[in-house]
């Protein structure tokens, strides 16, 4: 191509050249966003653990075919931010974590909001007690209670606890102990639950404030040395379905105030004895009430985090199979779109891209790669 | 990231792409065409899956593509490939007013415009599409034609995220 | 980054290596073996370029090779090749006072070890050796045999530079 | 491998076992390093382009044959970084910038200096200018003075500036304005130059307080238009070779207050027409006095930062090429070592690895990968 290098130059625009030429660009515009995301959209939230103080979450859109089209723009996080996104408004919520020079200096927890509109913070919370819990990407590490008023996030410093923000005032109401209880399992109308080192579930009922206005403990569930529970239940209606290491499923209602344990039923069959469930994420349901699960065969001891050679599809009222889905390449996190219809089940490979499947074919759709990530272990559906 | 599966699948295709690059440059941009992301060099941004199409217009080209004729001299991220245009920013990120200015030539009617290279901050890298193109570009002691500054500035945060590349005239012709 | 060329060049060796692991994880660990620094998964370190010795003394292997006996539960970065060593943090980090702990059988008395993963802490990630075993290793609502949770607790800065792998004792054979 | 789970085994650490058995570690050992560093260490100074905010130093051993012996250790720092070294201290210099939100915030520019012997910060200088250049990474940005007493950094807002700091009493001396002039290039004991808009040299000799003494400009010696000199010279005795795009060199001899200014001469002879000087750092140095810059073939317009598919060595006072050495992999970098007679060349190839060569020999002695680099643009051999 040809061009002319002075400086000058640019100064010499033309005034009356013919009416062909290209009109000038204007200056200052900025895009932005739907304030509902369409069904096929998804947010993949990368951490990007080797440089964990630059995560991003790219908002992509799984129709389109060129980058250019699937890219729809991202947000900065920092240092294995917890992500959540709410359904009653169009706000984004990262738990991240800054120190003043970097890796160093003083520690600042913060929770940010941001507008699904235009991917801009609109503001955010101090997290006081600076003990956010940094865990390897996961759904139930941060949550919105079930009428969206309030976040709750995990802490970890050892001693456990959850600290509770007011959504919609967007301040602080102050951090619970849950001592020997990880994670976040959002229970009732304005409550969680946390899942205990013993093997029961600890629960607690929250008023407007933040305040704790009953609470309970559960029997001793399942048996936490010999087949442990994941911490990661695929949600349907109100229950939430945990896999065991060995295979096993716990059924757990937490519609209620006060969660309802049922029976545990198995994965497997006699064709599939040592396959086990495994995987970063290795759960996730559809809006048809289907549950699917990552799984790999010869399953034993340490096996738990290994990549999915196939992702199966349960119903888990009927406690039925209703697929098997090979894996064009090995997955260690899944989701799917909210769609009843045409939903997608996207694949995080090991090879750190996104594989796109119909929900129902198993067919890979389409393959996202090159899109500026490094780690994207998580990824959510528009909601 | 895996610059040699990329190779493969893209070799042929590629080069092609860039025949009318010096061969060895040709080579080159396909060994690390896969490197995008990480990578801050050269021209290699192949954001479409599809060879660009010409059309017969007046701003002809695939803007996720480097060989777009405005990217002349752009380095950086393609904002076309990152939630924006080739002459809107992404959202949630600030155009800097200030940049560094090229002169393209336009193939559709074979004149030279004045392209400003606005930078879009306040996040960082969008990390898709890096394009790397030095047709004009000074040293660092002539700032106005500088593609190695990072020119947030004057917005609320430097953080780089991506480059526009805006017609704002047609050059004199000398 | 470029695990295409390195799941040629090291094909054959890393699942001659990786023999002892089920055949489909073998086949995985080469696959993402040159993801090391991205893919803070499966058990993947191959510091060395050779075929780690095992040596006939009181505690053989090769720390900087994810196979190492006292790495059965390690999940991060190898200190060994970080600066530091099987036991010992990298200059200029802090290692943390509190830990998940393993227990991992040495091949070279056939006696199980308690094993201290303590993390070295204060820098970002080293980005090499990444190494995930997780035999032993429990959900988040077990802490002290969780490898999920970023252990730098109680250091001046939580940030999280490599994991060391310290015996602190001989299990009680049960 | 065999192992046990319960936690509670933990506790029950045997007594009285066999000799045989293995020591514990000792609880909380840090390595240390040398107060001086062997000639084949270097510093890869990696900003981590696209993930800007976490840069790392990676301390790196090139005799060594396996990563646990290649890498010594690392220094973070954030947003495209600059570096340099003392000889005469065991100090590692960063000059970095911190946002309080990470990307968004109130900005903070920070000189952290470092302990060579144990990679800490020994302290910090607040840079109030806050308007630091953010620039590819290069060695001209950030300079200490002839007598290592002051640390200058080049701050582009975009008015041109120089801002100091007391390097002994680490503490900020102000900044200086250079309207129009670019890069540090240290002059005499206590001066810089910096290189013009208009292709003039502007020098200032500052006191122990870092106020200007005395000040010069020198006449026009280049064609800013027509054969621009890149900002990057080849630095031997005092004298800078600066190559220019269309493959020519002007030396200048920056070891008294005032820079003398030499003859130009070409990089090129007949056989080489067409050949270009090219990368992001296209020129180093050795302690026998040559200098390498690294050329690509079919030079034109805008391949000034094309990749070198050799490295070609001059005695640049008798401005005789001593040797061509073809890379095995197209480099964008080099640098040397330290050393006289077993000096390695280390160039940042376009695969983002560092070849190493034998500088006399131009043999590739050994590739160094996979020690966490994203992009390790520039390399410094350790002084």
């Amino acid at each position: 191509m040809s061009f002319s290098r002075a400086f000058a130059t640019a100064l010499l625009l033309a005034a009356g050249s013919a009416v062909a030429d290209l009109p000038p660009d204007k200056m200052g515009e900025i895009g932005t966003l739907p304030e509902t995301w369409p069904p096929h959209w998804i947010i993949a939230h990368d951490v990007s653990y080797s440089h964990i103080r630059d995560g991003k979450s790219f908002v992509l859109d799984l129709d389109a075919d060129s980058i250019g089209q699937q890219f729809k723009g991202m947000v900065n996080s920092s240092f294995a931010a917890n992500f959540v996104q709410a359904t009653t408004r169009p706000e984004l919520y990262l738990a991240e974590t800054f120190y003043s020079r970097g890796t160093r200096g003083e520690r600042l927890d913060v929770l940010t909001i941001y507008d699904k509109r235009t991917l801009a913070p609109l503001g955010e919370v101090i997290l006081e007690a600076n003990q956010r819990a940094f865990i390897i990407p996961q759904r139930n590490l941060m949550k919105l209670t079930g009428d969206e008023s309030l976040i709750l996030v995990y802490n970890f410093s050892p001693a456990m606890s959850v600290s509770i923000v007011d959504a919609v005032g967007r301040k602080s109401l102050g951090t619970l102990p849950t001592p020997g209880c990880a994670g976040i399992f959002p229970t009732g109308t304005r409550g969680f639950s946390a899942l205990c080192g013993d093997g029961s579930l600890y629960t607690a009922n929250l008023d407007k404030s933040g305040k704790v206005a009953s609470s309970s403990r559960s029997d001793v569930f399942f048996d936490v040395q010999d087949d442990p529970l994941m911490e990661q239940p695929a949600w349907i209606d109100g229950r939430a379905y945990f896999p065991s290491y060995q295979g096993n499923v716990v059924p757990v209602d937490f519609s209620g105030d006060k969660p309802v344990i049922g029976e545990p039923w198995s994965l497997l069959d006699d064709d599939t004895a040592g396959w086990r469930p495994g995987g970063l994420v290795p759960t996730a349901e559809d809006a048809n009430g289907r549950m699917y699960v990552t799984m790999h065969p010869e399953g034993g001891d340490g096996t738990h985090k290994d990549p999915g050679l196939e992702v199966w599809v349960f119903d888990p009222v009927k406690q039925e199979r209703l697929a098997r889905l090979p894996l064009q390449v090995p997955g260690l996190s899944i989701a799917l779109t909210r769609d009843k219809e045409q939903s997608l089940l996207i694949v995080t490979t090991v090879e750190m891209k996104l594989d796109v499947y119909d929900a129902a074919s198993g067919e890979l759709r389409r393959t996202l790669d090159n899109f500026g990530q490094l780690t994207p272990i998580i990824v959510f559906g528009a909601r | 990231m895996k610059w040699l599966d990329d190779m493969m699948e893209q070799g042929a295709r590629g080069l092609a792409r860039r025949s009318s690059r010096r061969s060895f440059m040709a080579r080159l941009a396909v060994l690390i065409a896969g490197g995008a992301a990480s990578v801050p060099l050269l021209p290699v941004a192949r954001g479409s899956e599809h060879e660009p199409e010409i059309a017969l217009d007046a701003d002809p080209g695939d803007p996720t593509s480097c060989e777009y004729w405005r990217y002349c001299a752009v380095d950086g991220f393609l904002c076309a490939c990152c939630g924006g245009t080739q002459s809107s920013c992404p959202p949630g990120t600030q155009m800097s007013p200030v940049t560094w200015i090229g002169t393209c030539r336009n193939p559709a009617d074979d004149q030279d415009y004045i392209i400003s290279y606005n930078d879009c901050c306040g996040k960082s890298a969008c990390g898709a599409c890096n394009c790397n193109r030095n047709e004009g570009d000074m040293p660092i002691y002539r700032p106005q034609l500088s593609n190695a500054y990072n020119w947030c500035l004057g917005t609320d945060s430097a953080f780089y995220n991506c480059s526009t590349s805006r017609v704002i005239g047609v050059a004199r012709k000398s």
